[in-house]
């Protein structure tokens, strides 16, 4: 993944206080460009998901959180950026 | 309809439920609630109302707390058992302050405590327990009205004579005075406003943090509102020959119709004895028998029940008479029906034994 | 899969500055407060949403009544910006038909557990199905009472071990699931029933049209619509919450069977 | 002047629908009618009975009456309650083709054979027709017009079918009734205008 | 048919003198008072000879329970000499749940009506037999409630003219009737499931093998046994008793067909 | 198990169970019944017995009705609501003289009038409150024999403090002496012999002639039965420095245990306060009440809940001395947990601020 | 049938005063014997069934009647009417 | 001599295995326990607390105690009821992961970062275990092997699978509560025999 140009279509805002750490949405992201934090915990003591490159804003993460925790964008443009750039 | 029309008791109230304005009834068989639901079942629709014939009681409570919710005045009912069956919905409606008329159709008067205090918790309702058909008619809709202003059940309690008995009446609507607007009626509107309506036993306030229902609270406000409430509503009774009588007979329903009728009996006889006949059950209207007490030598209760009424009359009169309870369950093989005991010879019997033994009863007379 | 350290993390405290289209909220329109005290991994707000989202993209804000029964999901009762009637356990049935009756123009819900709605009140649901009252039940079936503890419901599929069946449920001692969606079904008066899951994101997009489905039906006049909804109980069902979509498809799924079961409308 | 009346039987013998006919006779006669029907629900066949206070002015007293002024007997069940009602004044009509004509009372006794008479000119099921026509035309206490109305009233809308089986028994029991006032047991309910 | 008067009329009020062999006694063994007030023509009283006939032909006169509900048919709960309990109205299932899984040697058997079973405890019946309760549960299904006045039940077929649905069901405002055995036949637990009825003498046997081979799969302890048992209400109906069997063939029997619907043990 | 263990309450009532020979149980979640009903499913298939997870309030105590007509000891319970829920049947099970234990866990006091007055008709079963979880341990017990001993349910009120409780109790059998044979129970065995036996809320006497059950006689044995019951029982009650108390307080179950812990603190420090607790709150030691207020010039009634148990105080006082209501509901959100006010601070200052009133707080003391 | 020799296998016991009149029996006969009187009543005013000729012992009479009105035998030798006994 | 203890949270949180850890160990190491579990069973996630009262001898006091000797507060959410019972001379450990360690109370309060050390050396949901571990290490409150009996008997038989987990939290907080002692502000449970 890492070698081709990453196109990123969509962006989310993540309310990381709400988070209950359930990570049902690691799994429902069809990219997987959501991961779990391994040391930061939100205010309540839970881990929680940051967005890396790639989001299509397929809107999956927030139909499937059970917290309520995303906000989809989809870019009027998409995001492109070369592999380089890692 | 103002001409007077012979009707049986359960074809008044219900037609007193359409005069009065109730447009949805939910219930399910049961003697001698059943003539009630018939009556509904036939003139609902002629009215635009509905009529559900539920398939059991809690059923049909629960649609009637639907109807109730969106701000249609309804009603159900039952008798002893199915009333039973409906505790948990009365004294949850009286949490999620939904009004509604409730007809409690007593299969004897023993059914006197679970009107009063049937419930979980401290909820409590207004019960109005008429004589006869005339006053059903006019409690029925006083029931109606009651429910809407305090926004709670409110119980009618009548009995098999209420029932299936005919008379003349007129069932014409009462006015009560102005209601207040029922603006949290459920209608869908308010949903998007971000204040959407909610009716819940849990608490009426949306959480506008993240809370979630706040019990404690809720149920202190609905326990200041039952406190003012009880403290609102004027009791109801009817007493009479109460100012110079020795002996002082009280009696509710069908049987205080009895009583009253043996009590002028006696008194055209010369014995000096009156009544008092409570209205409401609950609020007790405990002033006037304390009132009627203090002057006599002895409160006389009479029920058909292994006595519960009495324990009301206790708490009134406080010791200042003595009380004696000259009543007893009496029916009859089906126990539907009427009772030996229930008629005026056995009553006018039962009081003229404790007049006699309260020597109210003037040699002679008689 | 790369550690997470060699890509850069996205900022996602704000939207971003560049042109942007919002297509999805924290909540839909009618959840009015997201925060709640529903497990980590629950399944249960997942299909709220789905619900809420339904009745707001099809323009019914304005004439929506939520029947609530008692169960965890009852947390949403007093969170929506619906107009919500919270029932007894077991009763939303029968409060849903008297609000449907009284005023036939609202467009009319419930959410019930499988405790709620197939155990205490059976033959609620069953009564309303039959009389074909116009208005849409959805079961919430996670297979326990999660609210009091994780015990067995009569969903809960053989073998499942619950709070009070320590050793799984035996059909010898405990009897049979009650497949719900398919009781319903065989009633006349039912005229569309379905179930979901909200296990994966295809699932919950599958369940949201079931919603969407039964609230046309409902809409049409057609008679009871019914969708019932297969949840993530990861606290009742005693695992961890990243395990809880599969041990669903693995266990309850493979009983409580997906797909439409009846769509007369469709049929007709 | 009021008059009470007291019928029995056993469920099934049209005991209320007898007592309806009458109370909605006295009503079309002009007069006032309480009435009061006592049927087991629980049981099916078990004792019923009804009773009607029949008055020119309004009715204050309980439903369920002191003593009566007239019996009707259909059944010879279940006819305790309504003996202890009978005064050495009351009359007491008994259904003779199944009561026992001779029953012990205080009251004097008017045996009409309604359901030998209903079986005769109608059905089984109109005897209780057939003593509501008797009683009325013995002691006068119904007029023929009324009572006419009164079955019109009475007859619930499912069980019109049987409306003209009620009429022939109803007319058959009247005629047997008139028959009868020639006899001078059988007392005048009001007093002749 | 000739007058009856160019005949002669048999002597029927003793024996004959001759040798004869009874095959028929006025009651069965375990009905101890044949004189009930029910209606005449009603169906409950066959049903109720059909079942006591089956237990005590089957020698279980010592280790059978009847467990009654309200409804004509309560009746019988003291004319019996069958050991009886009664429950509640709807009740009967979880009584006689109790009951068997208390003393698991009793043959145990329900007796309610449609207006007990599928209206007031319509989940009780449904809920046992998921369980696979090993009982039978008999329903008099007359599609009224005969006892209160002939009121409309769950089972009350389209258009029957009823106390309260006066110009018949309708199933915009009353719904549709619910088929019981066919409910109940979709439950896992069910083991056999038949319908019968009681208005010709053919049909009576036939209803009487039902109840003998539901008894045999209780015996077998092969899950829950149901038998429906179509009743006569000519009382209810409003029509005379004559009619009455042809009346419950064309209407209630035409929705509530008869025949066996499951039998596990012979499948298997 | 004679060595004493740390048990929860609604464990230690499951084992109390199991000791006294319960061997049926069936049951519907709801806090803070649940945990008893856990128990029970525990602990009911180790010893030969059954536990049912009924689908619902109704379903559970129709079970535990069936097994127990078979002679097998049985219970179930619930809390307020789902109590509610079982009032027909609790009624009914005193006509049909079946006998049963009745878990009643109440959420807050508030359930008092539910226990001992809920039900339909005259039909009335004992009530005993205990205080705490060895109390409770015993009084499980004691309501299974005293159900066998009138063959009537018997109500053993509880609540979430009883339910929650940890503390090291003995579980062990007691004997409360030899109990009638069940000759009633149902077997099979009768069947055929032209006597077979039969339970029924409508009369256990089978139809010999044609008459059908006769109600009325079935009714007025059952209310001989009960009144006989009601003499008979004992009513239990702990009192405590009531000789010279110019304050009387009477409370029951868990706040009876606070309340007597206050007063032992205020009669420490020179206050001179008793109490009364009653145990059985059905029939209600009105005679240890009555007792204890001659000399009192008040008495004063703490109750978690809107005031119930404080008419059965009036009852019992007739006016002999002044009656204070100084309770109130208090609830955590939930409505399940603990509220503010029931912990010993506050109902300690409840107590003192009567007994200040009241003038019996010594100058000083305090 | 009155012209051919009947032939009667069974005969009844009736308990006339138990009899409700229903009529249930009458059509359940399959050879027909039964018939309901016209101007007898019972005790309780109800007509009843009487028997003729032709019983052949089916039961099917006391098997549908509600109210346990008959009792059914079987002659060990049946009965043979000839049509001239008429 | 008895200790009275508090510890609040919410749901999920172990406040109740914690309790049930403290006193099963209390058990084992010869004292006696009072218990009570106070958690909303309506709503998921709600404000759970227990309160416990260990003693030398048996325990007659009602189960809502009046002040604690030692509170514990994994959460800041419905901290106030465990605040109220505070006294002057009452310790308060507070898991400083999570809840803002200058917690404003009359007590004095002891800091331990629960939640960071649970992640660290076990799982999340062990923190409450890392606590108990804590409180006893630095006040004797309870032996070691007492800890170690209670929560074998404390953990439910379908959670024997978090056994290890919880005993390396415990171990943990353990030793972190024997480095506290040091700091003489931590008061000692018992007289030492
Ligand atoms: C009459 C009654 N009985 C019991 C309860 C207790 N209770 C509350 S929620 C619940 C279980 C709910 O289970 P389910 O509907 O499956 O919802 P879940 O918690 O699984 O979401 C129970 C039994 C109640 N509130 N009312
Ligand atoms: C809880 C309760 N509700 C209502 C009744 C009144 N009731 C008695 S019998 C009956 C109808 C019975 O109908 P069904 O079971 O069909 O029997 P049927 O009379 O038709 O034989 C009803 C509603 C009751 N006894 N208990
Ligand atoms: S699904 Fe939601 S709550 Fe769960 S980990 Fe992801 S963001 Fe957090
Ligand atoms: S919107 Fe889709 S692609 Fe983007 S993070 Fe969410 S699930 Fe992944
Ligand atoms: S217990 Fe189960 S259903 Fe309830 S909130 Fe937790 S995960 Fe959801
Ligand atoms: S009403 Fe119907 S069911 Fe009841 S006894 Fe009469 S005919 Fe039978
Ligand atoms: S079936 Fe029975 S009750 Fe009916 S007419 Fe024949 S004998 Fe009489
Ligand atoms: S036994 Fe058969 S043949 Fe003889 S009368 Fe009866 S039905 Fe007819
Ligand atoms: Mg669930
Ligand atoms: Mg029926």
């Amino acid at each position: 993944m890492s070698n081709q140009p990453s196109v990123t279509r969509g962006t989310l805002v993540i309310d990381v206080d709400a988070c209950k750490g359930c990570e049902l949405c690691i799994d429902a992201c069809p990219p997987r460009v959501l991961e779990m934090t391994t040391h930061e915990l939100n205010s309540r003591g839970y881990r929680y998901p940051v967005l890396f490159d790639g989001c299509t804003g397929c809107r999956a993460c927030s139909q499937i959180c059970p917290d309520f925790v995303f906000q989809v964008y989809k870019y009027e443009t998409p995001m492109v950026r070369e592999p380089s750039e890692e | 309809m103002s001409e007077p029309a012979l009707m049986e008791g359960s074809a008044a109230i219900a037609e007193a439920m359409v005069v009065a304005g109730c447009r949805f009834f939910a219930g399910y068989p049961m003697t001698p609630f059943t003539e009630v639901l018939e009556g509904m079942a036939k003139r609902m629709p002629a009215v635009g109302g509905v009529c559900m014939n539920a398939e059991s009681e809690i059923e049909a409570i629960g649609m009637a707390w639907g109807a109730a919710a969106t701000g249609v005045r309804a009603a159900t009912g039952s008798t002893g058992q199915g009333l039973a069956l409906m505790q948990e919905s009365i004294s949850e409606l009286t949490l999620a302050r939904v009004p509604m008329l409730v007809i409690n159709m007593a299969r004897s008067g023993a059914d006197y405590f679970q009107a009063t205090r049937g419930g979980h918790g401290d909820s409590r309702q207004i019960v109005l327990a008429p004589m006869d058909v005339p006053e059903a008619v006019e409690f029925t809709q006083l029931g109606l009205h009651l429910a809407d202003k305090y926004r709670n059940p409110v119980l009618l309690y009548g009995d098999y004579f209420i029932a299936h008995t005919y008379e003349s009446v007129v069932v014409e609507r009462r006015d009560f005075g102005p209601l207040p607007d029922k603006d949290w009626a459920l209608d869908g509107t308010s949903g998007g406003s971000g204040r959407a309506k909610l009716i819940s036993p849990l608490g009426e306030v949306k959480q506008r943090d993240d809370v979630g229902y706040d019990l404690a609270d809720h149920h202190a406000q609905v326990e200041r509102d039952l406190v003012a409430m009880e403290r609102e509503v004027e009791p109801l009774v009817e007493t009479g020959y109460t100012d110079d009588a020795e002996v002082i007979i009280v009696a509710f329903g069908t049987p205080g119709k009895f009583v009253r009728y043996c009590v002028r009996e006696l008194r055209a006889e010369g014995v000096r004895v009156g009544y008092v006949r409570p209205i409401t059950l609950h609020p007790f209207p405990s002033e006037a028998v304390r009132q009627a007490a203090l002057g006599a030598a002895c409160v006389a209760v009479y029920e058909n029940s292994a006595g519960q009424m009495v324990d009301d009359v206790r708490l009134a009169v406080l010791g200042a008479a003595d009380i004696e309870f000259i009543g007893g369950l009496t029916m009859d093989s089906s126990a539907f029906g009427v009772g030996p005991e229930i008629a005026v010879g056995p009553i006018r019997s039962k009081i003229l034994d404790v007049c006699r033994r309260r020597g109210c009863v003037t040699e002679g007379s008689v | 899969m790369p550690a997470p350290d060699d890509r850069p993390v996205i900022d996602t405290s704000a939207p971003p500055e560049v042109p942007v289209r919002l297509v999805d909220d924290f909540t839909p329109d009618l959840i009015d407060v997201g925060a709640h005290h529903l497990c980590p991994g629950c399944g249960e707000p997942i299909a709220m949403r789905s619900i809420m989202e339904v009745l707001a993209e099809q323009g019914l804000m304005q004439r929506s009544l939520a029947v609530f029964g008692i169960g965890c999901y009852t947390a949403f009762s007093n969170n929506l910006d619906c107009e919500v009637l919270q029932a007894l356990h077991g009763r939303a049935p029968s409060l849903a038909t008297g609000a449907k009756r009284a005023r036939p123009e609202l467009v009319t819900v419930t959410v019930q557990g499988d405790g709620d709605m197939v155990n205490e009140g059976l033959q609620e649901v069953l009564h309303a199905a039959a009389r074909g009252e116009a208005i849409t039940c959805v079961l919430l079936n996670n297979g326990v009472f999660g609210e009091t503890g994780g015990h067995m419901t009569a969903t809960t599929t053989l073998g499942q071990r619950t709070k009070n069946t320590l050793e799984g449920r035996s059909s010898a001692e405990h009897g049979h699931p009650i497949q719900a969606a398919s009781l319903v079904a065989g009633l006349d008066g039912a005229a569309y029933v379905a179930r979901g899951a909200v296990n994966n994101a295809g699932n919950v997009a599958k369940t949201k049209r079931m919603v969407e489905r039964a609230i046309e039906v409902q809409l049409a006049g057609a008679g009871f619509s019914f969708v019932e909804i297969l949840t993530m109980c990861p606290t009742g069902w005693f695992i961890e919450t990243v395990d809880a979509p599969d041990y669903l498809a693995d266990t309850i799924g493979a009983v409580h069977v997906g797909g439409v079961l009846k769509d007369t409308l469709a049929d007709a | 002047m009021e008059r009470s009346l007291m019928a029995t039987g056993i469920g099934g013998q049209g005991i209320q629908l007898a007592a309806q006919v009458i109370a909605r006779a006295a009503i079309a006669d002009g007069r006032q009618v309480m009435m009061f029907g006592n049927y087991g629900g629980m049981m099916r066949g078990g004792n019923t009975d009804a009773t009607l206070v029949i008055g020119e002015g309004p009715i204050d007293t309980p439903p369920v009456i002191a003593e009566c002024w007239l019996g009707v007997a259909m059944h010879h069940e279940h006819l305790a309650p309504l003996v202890a009602k009978l005064t050495p004044t009351s009359v007491l009509f008994v259904n003779s083709s199944v009561v026992d004509a001779a029953v012990a009372t205080a009251a004097s006794v008017v045996p009409v054979a309604a359901t030998d008479l209903a079986v005769e000119v109608a059905a089984l099921v109109s005897a209780s027709m057939v003593m509501v026509g008797a009683v009325a035309g013995a002691t006068g206490l119904l007029s023929r017009r009324g009572l006419e109305a009164g079955l019109a009233e009475a007859l619930p809308s499912y069980r019109t079918a049987h409306h003209e089986i009620n009429t022939t028994a109803l007319d058959a029991g009247f005629a047997t009734g008139e028959a009868l006032r020639a006899d001078h047991s059988v007392p005048c309910a009001w007093e002749m205008g």
